[in-house]
């Protein structure tokens, strides 16, 4: 375990990939959210996440390149490179669906469950259950990640935990407003919850990313979080006065590469005009 | 009549006049109608550019952009604030708009169709935009006043940063070129015209500049633009769609061509390419959005209840 | 009692039933569930390759794929009016589905990660339930049979298509290739599952050969799908995800590896990837169509009333 | 005016780009119809559409080929070329929007006017009126160029004719039952008609292909057909107890490559997965 050991390289990209993809599905309201100042702070929400997945990715690019090995496993993404190296862009706008290994509730589009092709409206109940559920992970797993062995990671860390503690108060607040609003409210962010709760055990399950990153002090066993996430998930939950669902189901295997349906059709938009022009310089 | 020379003494002196002042009738409605219409103008705007917030082409520039229709919004903000002042409200503002009452900038009525849109609209638009600002800093009514200033100041870092986007476009591949003038040449008449029909043509002008809320003219501000333009675009290394467009060494300005002004009064009437979609995403935006507002209304009352009974 | 005896006498010679006959009760219920079960998995069945229609990555593989989603959607109609003339109407069985007291092939509850995934439904999920098709085409229910020999017809002609995807692919480039193996790895087993549990777990199959519905036995046509699709799988140099896969000559068959049943139990019950989103969409276009079947029922009756009026 | 001569490369393109993307928008309804006829319907309509592309892309691309000043103005597309001849995949799925030439009408997504990442459920009156919109207009598009002095455009004129035939039966049918249905259908039809047939203006203003398609006697003014389809349109509208709304508004330009908002999004899904591998053969 020595000190200014790099966290591995699939670890920082679950990181980096859970940033870019959720703060693209917040993105997704800006221009058509329910209220002016909520359209401002989900904007300002991506942002933040779209600044996390910036310096995750760029930490993992100068690991990939400077690893022959990660640079040989990583040397069919041939767009957007400089001077033949990685960069932030060659790992979000050319890899394929299943080379991402964020969770999957964060590739959900903002409604209930649908198959990949259907259409319907976007619903705000569902974004702000998605984004307390997630902020209430960061805020443990930033904090943890704040003594990570590796430097980078820890002072991406420091920054984002500041950030997603306001994530977590703003999104919080909002929960509270629909769960103990009105009838409709309520009833729109419960079945929410229903819906979204189940993807969440794909939080604890680990896997071998987080093993390595663990066994060289990098990184943090999730499940060591839950009982404390459990804590912060029942408040906000009792203050909403919404029905915190049975455990069960089934569970998403995101951070494997093994998406839903949407996922695809979420790169093909985001990664579409880069891909138009693999060696554009922007 | 006492207040009413103590307000034209303001004027006549580059004063300002503020919320608790006495206006007459006919400045505070112009100034509700200019300030929401321009806060209107910077939340309609977000679409066009909101439009290629997804598939924007590289990390960074999907930061600069998000950032952009953040602060767009936020000066939407900051205006219907200034507005309120005047006696009026959001919800009033808002059902403006959306009944076709009230106006927005016809700029936003067309399509952003390509990547480099984005660029030409920072460049050219906000550059517009900014043109017809800049003057209103100094406008006579103080939070109007106050709120362009800081909307000026973010703008002309919008606009820097959209030409910087051109600048690597136009360095770059052969396509990217041509996307960049391609989106030149489909948006610089419109810019062109954003400045407002001919002087002789505008008759709000006059008592526009008799209270100090329009301080140039419209030909003028159209005149400075394409002076300011024109050497942007030589070191972009665009061509402007103008063969009109020429440097007058008498006048000591350039020469342009005519401006279609059917065209634009066709647009500002209704015509344009996405007037209708422009209008109805924010319409469905605010009607998709009421059961949100209401919950939170809802909760604010529950909330007042508690602590009253508390308090009791 | 002589009805009775008349039914098995049918049933033992091998002939038909048809909806005029009298039949046992259990015999009809079985069947009302097993058909309507057939087509609501043909529907919910369009899901996932449906996925894949606006992207198909070739104008020839689009047409070959929505012309197969669309005979799907066509096998399902068959299926229907044969289970119709059974006595249930179309809106009973839809209700019962969308209710989830109906049940659908649970092969439809994994989702379509990857266009390889079409053509490796194409090969093994029609080839599976083209085994499982072809001894119903002698099913004792004479609808329901010559139902079958229809849909067989077509879905061996999807299946050819389906394999001769992949064989393309698998000449192509290196990603074409992974893909493919991706495909395989993830769907093999979960094709196995589609013959259903153990013969000594399948407690309906008895009364369903009894009744002339079931011919071969759920192991039967699980061994003779591995052994059909082991020889397909080397033409396609693709490797079958199973070690202990290998050709047994004592038996005259293929060994192969353990069937995870739990996991089929749990997405059989509700636990699988896609088992909410896929009933979700099919309840949702049924709940959006609403206004447009009330509408074509409307329109049906002013003609109705129109038509009296003038015959009058 | 040779008999033999191929239609304008631009005027194939035109019909082409036409049919694909109205056979990508009507396939959208499948395995989401109103009812399981109506599913099947659309895709035997969006399967015609798809055919009819194909025979006119591959037609414009033997004549690409031929022709050496068409071939280099398309030599930027190198995706799907077989031995370095273009493909009909090359012109589907390697062109950039402003270089597609459909009619703006048949890109627009199954809903009113929305900005591009505006999110709405799927409007089957929206559907049925652009059926209806289309399908008068090639029934008697497709009836003149029978007589085209080029012998493919013909052959595909009379194929395509049949087909068209059919749409229109079927579609204005289905106007007729929504016009003439229920109260809630009328509206819905209403709100659809006056939202498209603005979009319409765009069939008779002529352009550049059509005059060249003319000049060789290939092709047709659109403008002579526009009686006929007033008459046909005006017939369904009558029986469906439609008003037809007045002349006037934006005239759109798909046709010249100005698309709306929404053509960028279609073809980003469309061509993703052809993009990510510009090599590949399917």
């Amino acid at each position: 375990m020595g000190a200014g050991d790099s966290a591995p390289v699939d670890y920082l990209l679950h990181l980096a990939d859970n940033a870019l993809v959720l703060g693209q599905r917040n993105a997704e309201w800006c221009g058509h959210g329910p209220i002016l100042e909520e359209d401002l702070a989900l904007a300002n929400h991506a942002l933040d996440h779209l600044g996390q997945a910036r310096l995750l990715y760029q930490h993992a690019a100068r690991c990939i390149n400077a690893e022959p090995a990660q640079a040989q496993r990583f040397a069919h993404l041939q767009g957007a490179r400089a001077d033949g190296a990685l960069t932030e862009d060659s790992l979000a706008y050319f890899r394929a669906t299943h080379e991402f290994r964020n969770f999957t509730l964060l590739e959900l589009p903002h409604h209930g469950p649908l198959a990949g092709p259907a259409r319907a409206d976007r619903d705000f109940a569902t974004t702000t259950v998605r984004n307390v559920l997630y902020a209430a992970l960061m805020n443990l797993w930033w904090e943890r990640l704040q003594a990570s062995a590796d430097p980078q990671l820890a002072a991406i860390a420091a920054k984002s935990l500041k950030e997603v503690r306001y994530h977590l108060s703003h999104a919080g607040d909002w929960l509270v407003r629909l769960g103990d609003g009105t009838d409709e409210s309520r009833a729109r962010a419960q079945a929410a919850l229903d819906h979204l709760m189940p993807h969440t055990q794909e939080f604890w399950t680990g896997d071998e990313a987080e093993s390595a990153a663990v066994a060289n002090g990098t990184g943090v066993a999730l499940a060591e979080l839950k009982p404390a996430w459990d804590a912060l998930l029942d408040e906000v939950l009792a203050e909403a006065t919404l029905r915190r669902p049975a455990d069960g189901g089934y569970v998403t295997q995101g951070k494997r590469g093994l998406h839903s349906e949407h996922m695809g059709f979420l790169l093909a938009e985001m990664q579409s005009l880069a891909r138009e022009h693999p060696q554009a310089v922007w | 009549p006492a207040l009413q020379a103590h307000f034209d003494a303001v004027i006549d002196a580059d004063g300002k006049i503020e919320p608790r002042d006495w206006m007459p009738e006919a400045y505070r409605k112009t100034l509700v109608r200019q300030i929401s219409q321009h806060a209107h103008s910077e939340i309609v705007g977000m679409l066009p550019e909101g439009n290629w917030i997804s598939r924007a082409p590289s990390l960074k520039r999907k930061a600069i952009l998000l950032a952009k229709v953040q602060d767009e919004g936020g000066h939407g903000l900051y205006l219907y604030s200034a507005a309120e002042t005047l006696g009026t409200s959001r919800d009033q503002m808002v059902e403006a708009l959306h009944s076709g009452r009230a106006k927005y900038s016809s700029i936003f009525n067309y399509p952003t169709l390509t990547w480099a849109d984005v660029g030409v609209i920072g460049w050219l638009v906000d550059g517009a935009a900014i043109m017809n600002q800049i003057p209103l800093c100094r406008c006579s009514y103080g939070p109007y006043a106050r709120a362009m200033i800081r909307v000026c100041k973010e703008e002309s870092f919008h606009q820097r940063q959209g030409y910087e986007s051109l600048l690597t476009m136009m360095q770059g591949t052969d396509e990217q070129k041509a996307m960049v003038q391609d989106a030149v040449n489909r948006w610089w008449w419109k810019c062109l015209a954003m400045f407002g029909p001919p002087d002789d043509n505008s008759p709000n002008s006059v008592q526009g500049m008799r209270w100090g809320i329009k301080r140039i003219s419209n030909d003028a501000l159209r005149q400075k633009f394409v002076d300011a333009t024109v050497p942007q675009a030589e070191v972009l290394g665009v061509t402007l769609p103008d063969p009109e467009l020429k440097w007058n060494a008498e006048r000591g300005q350039h020469d342009f061509g005519a401006i279609d002004w059917d065209e634009f009064w066709q647009v500002v009437n209704g015509n344009g390419p996405c007037n209708k979609e422009r209008l109805a995403t924010r319409v469905k935006a605010w009607e998709d959005g009421a059961w949100v507002r209401e919950a939170a209304l809802a909760h604010a009352r529950k909330q007042a209840q508690r602590t009253m009974k508390e308090a009791a």
